[in-house]
């Protein structure tokens, strides 16, 4: 069973990286230590009108300073609020959260579109192997900079202002990049095209996958995907994303 | 100071359970508290088959509470009984079942299922208000109430708790109706059905339209269901909705509750069934009240 | 850009209006607010004779929302017609009279007694859970609800708006009703009967024990029986309940309310209705939305 | 129509003053340029799941600073949060709200008890005439010398642990004070036995009051006390203590 916590953690410091993103190093007492790239966390609001826990990335793991570095877009009221804390300033978190991405050493394609950029840079940190990166994002970039120092990136950007114009199969089609395994996180539609790129290509293809969530640690059902065979726990063909993922196998999950 | 209650003969180590739905079958949150100092632990509802629930998004948060739509899902009642229950007795605390059904032969299925199992109480789920057939639909007319509570403890081996829908005109009159029946207590309240609309993308948050409305939004709700429900009957009544302090639960039982359950607060905090134990018992030892016992339905008193 | 409604064949500049009971009749927000640029102005109750209202204690916050029992207190249709029309009809807004009773001659006398004056609806409030007789006990029985209407309408030279209480079972049974009595439109939800116990008096937090439940808390309940309502019935329906920013008055209206009323919200903010009519505005204009008659029901569409 | 103002004011400080007592300062915009002795105003909570305002008794008025003080006891989680509002933050507030004490040149007794006490600074830094203050406690003293500026201070205390053993009524005949006007504000208790003895000495008596409030101002009808005649507002026998409030000549009122 995995080791997981609740805790006081404190601001180490906090900016605004992009146009409304912000990233957020987190001083934790044991969180860090046991995280793994591609699990999550669970930020709780300050405001009592607002219950459920925000589930965010894992972005970064210092285990040496205990320290954990979220990446995230405000989205609504809650991380609005996360976004406002100054340094010092304590926050409810409970984690590490999910299973994480497996480490494999084969010739790999990291692929992140927008806010699901940052959870592949532990992961890109960790992978002791060949690697490219396949960033998508709309229009402004962030954490290009930390990505460059773990491999090589590709770009690719919707309003095409930046590397590819298009969207992260355009940049790896127009680059003829190749690879033995995919990780990938980003919004549904770019999942989807991955899933059915890898199967077309039989890479082995992991995927980092989202959905509402409230009790973050596999009780309440809610972040369910419909997977392929009969889960074992659910004893449906329904996976908890929050505790079986929020990594799957691309074959094992429907979305 | 004791801290003991009884419902329906058996006897439970505090007044604490957790709420049907909200707390899996113990496993989850037993990675952050010790269930050994529960009450009861309270599964997810169980039905005669797996059920595969309904689309996602199942959640949406709402200001003060949140609303679901799981559709009980879950595994069926061969997987939990090999798989859920073992896990359950390990620990000293009762266990109470929640069944869930489809039809009332559903419902006789589980319930003769786990006749010889051991199990402390069943609590019968007929207020669900996020399935098609069952649920809700047998919980909103007092005959349906009173016909299926006969119907089921005619075959249960253990006490049978109904837990009562506040969708309703009058919840007397279905309490009044499991009192009827049989039934050996009453839990309430099952969540109010509400909806939320995102307005950017002008759609239903939930995939389902509507869901069941928890959290401290509807305590007020609760308390003053229970406090109407138990004043109509003599059963013992499980007291739940909202209740996410010590204040909150012992308010609860003041208004008339037995015992009570702790639900969406999980999701707010993992240890708060903790919390509000260790709050009834320094609430007893400030207000001199020997035993928790005396708070039901103590106000005004 | 269009930020008209017509309820009844009456147009309102913009669809917000105020909940009866929260802003007297007006002049008390007119020190915060130019109730020119309310839609309309929905008074407090008015009685055939003044009535004195419950006892104090008559509120009590909750979590998110707050429990009232006022108890109707007014002073009278005699004086509201001498003093507090007069001064609302210096306002270029729609004036909704809400009109509360014991009985139906009770009822009668009001509407009656309003026949000739400047008034733009009558509001019948057969939802009000803080009186003994009258109010809830007419809303909650499909057939009390549709003879009441009957009757009023008989009398009435106003379009006559029905409010209806969310403590019943079903609402859409309760909203034909309404429409089956000749109703003109109908507007809900009235508050939700709440309970709040004081642990450390071990006592009521109100002298009248229940109080209706409003606020934030209770906007997803809201919601949900707007959206009921509005699909079972021809009639406009008028949406409140919980709104407190443009947002949750922009959900109403996509649930299918055709304007919206702000109650709670006043006391939380005394600027709260301008900033929400300035809200939807804005609304539209970041959708290219041209007329604000197109959120009415738009939901999924 | 008196003037009243929705604004952010400031904290200028803060302490506590008494076991659970605080003191704050405000600056504001206006308010405090319109406000007198013995009106209130509301706080608002930045906490969303607390709705209504805390209605608290203006203590001390600045004018010239703008600048306002409210000594408030912390009676749930509301004032808990204002009572860790540092310097500078800010808060919403209403005001000034209520009637205010009237200001008659009589001889005068100002009579506090616990969280009455307060509002009776500023009454007595305006009355420009013979006063005598009597402060009831509990136990713990809080503003006497503040008071003692002001005019000749008795105090009472519950425990006897400082002046007349007993409450304010004992420390007046204990003193043999005599006045032709009292003005008052403090527990319901304090406030019924007052308004007995000033009707047995016919002495002009002006009490303070205090209901569960809503929306403040006199719109929702909440926080009514019984009054003898028929109300010209209400056309009932009742008065908004908030509104026509919170001072009331004490044969108007039943409560």
């Amino acid at each position: 069973m995995a080791e997981k916590f609740r805790e006081q953690a404190v601001i180490i410091r906090q900016e605004e990286i992009s146009y409304g993103i912000y990233s957020m190093w987190l001083k934790t007492e044991q969180i860090a230590a046991y995280a793994r790239a591609g699990q999550f966390i669970s930020l709780y609001c300050h405001d009592g009108s607002r219950l459920l826990p925000r589930p965010i990335s894992i972005c970064e793991i210092d285990g040496l300073d205990c320290a954990l570095r979220i990446v995230y877009r405000i989205a609504g009221k809650g991380t609005e609020e996360f976004s406002a804390l100054r340094t010092g300033k304590q926050i409810e978190i409970v984690g590490p959260l999910g299973n994480g991405f497996p480490h494999k050493e084969k010739k790999a394609l990291l692929i992140g579109g927008g806010i699901g950029i940052p959870p592949l840079l532990q992961l890109a940190k960790d992978l002791d192997c060949e690697k490219q990166i396949v960033l998508g994002y709309r229009d402004e970039l962030f954490l290009k900079d930390e990505f460059k120092k773990q491999g090589e990136v590709y770009i690719a950007t919707e309003d095409g202002s930046y590397g590819t114009d298009g969207n992260v199969l355009d940049a790896v089609r127009e680059n003829g990049l190749e690879a033995e395994i995919i990780y990938a996180c980003g919004p549904t539609p770019m999942l989807r095209a991955l899933k059915a790129y890898a199967a077309s290509k039989q890479i082995e293809c992991w995927l980092s996958l989202e959905e509402r969530m409230a009790c973050g640690i596999g009780a309440c059902l809610a972040c369910v995907c419909k997977s392929k065979e009969k889960d074992d726990h659910t004893n449906v063909h329904n996976k908890r994303i929050c505790k079986e993922g929020p990594v799957f196998r691309a074959e094992e999950v429907e979305f | 100071m004791n801290m003991k209650v009884n419902i329906a003969g058996v006897t439970l180590k505090n007044p604490v359970m957790t709420a049907s739905g909200t707390f899996g079958s113990g496993r989850e949150y037993g990675e952050f508290i010790d269930l050994n100092k529960l009450g009861a632990v309270v599964t997810k509802g169980v039905a005669a088959v797996p059920w595969e629930g309904n689309n996602t998004p199942r959640i949406a948060e709402t200001y003060g509470g949140m609303l679901n739509a799981v559709g009980l899902q879950n595994p069926g009642i061969d997987v939990f009984v090999q798989r859920d229950l073992p896990f359950l007795t390990q620990y000293d605390t009762k266990i109470v079942v929640n069944v869930c059904g489809r039809t009332v032969e559903d419902y006789l299925c589980v319930v003769k299922r786990l006749a010889g199992q051991p199990v402390d109480f069943l609590e019968i789920n007929i207020s669900c208000p996020n399935v098609e057939a069952g649920g809700l639909a047998f919980g909103q007319e007092p005959k349906m109430v009173e016909s299926i509570t006969r119907e089921i403890k005619k075959v249960a081996k253990q006490p049978v708790i109904m837990k009562l829908s506040p969708n309703v005109t009058d919840i007397t009159e279905i309490a009044k109706a499991a009192e009827a029946g049989g039934a050996d207590a009453i839990s309430l309240i099952n969540t109010l059905t509400g909806m939320k609309i995102d307005v950017k993308r002008r759609a239903f948050a939930l995939a389902n339209r509507t869901g069941g409305l928890s959290g401290p939004a509807v305590h007020p709700i609760a308390v003053r269901m229970v406090y109407q429900a138990s004043r109509a009957v003599q059963l013992p009544v499980i007291g739940m909705g909202g209740i996410a302090t010590a204040e909150d639960a012992i308010e609860m039982m003041l208004a008339g509750a037995s015992a009570v359950a702790v639900g969406t607060a999980n999701f707010n905090n993992p240890l708060v069934t903790m919390e509000i134990v260790e709050g009834i018992r320094s609430y007893l030892e400030e207000e001199g009240i020997s035993d928790v016992k005396e708070l039901v339905g103590a106000v005004g008193a």
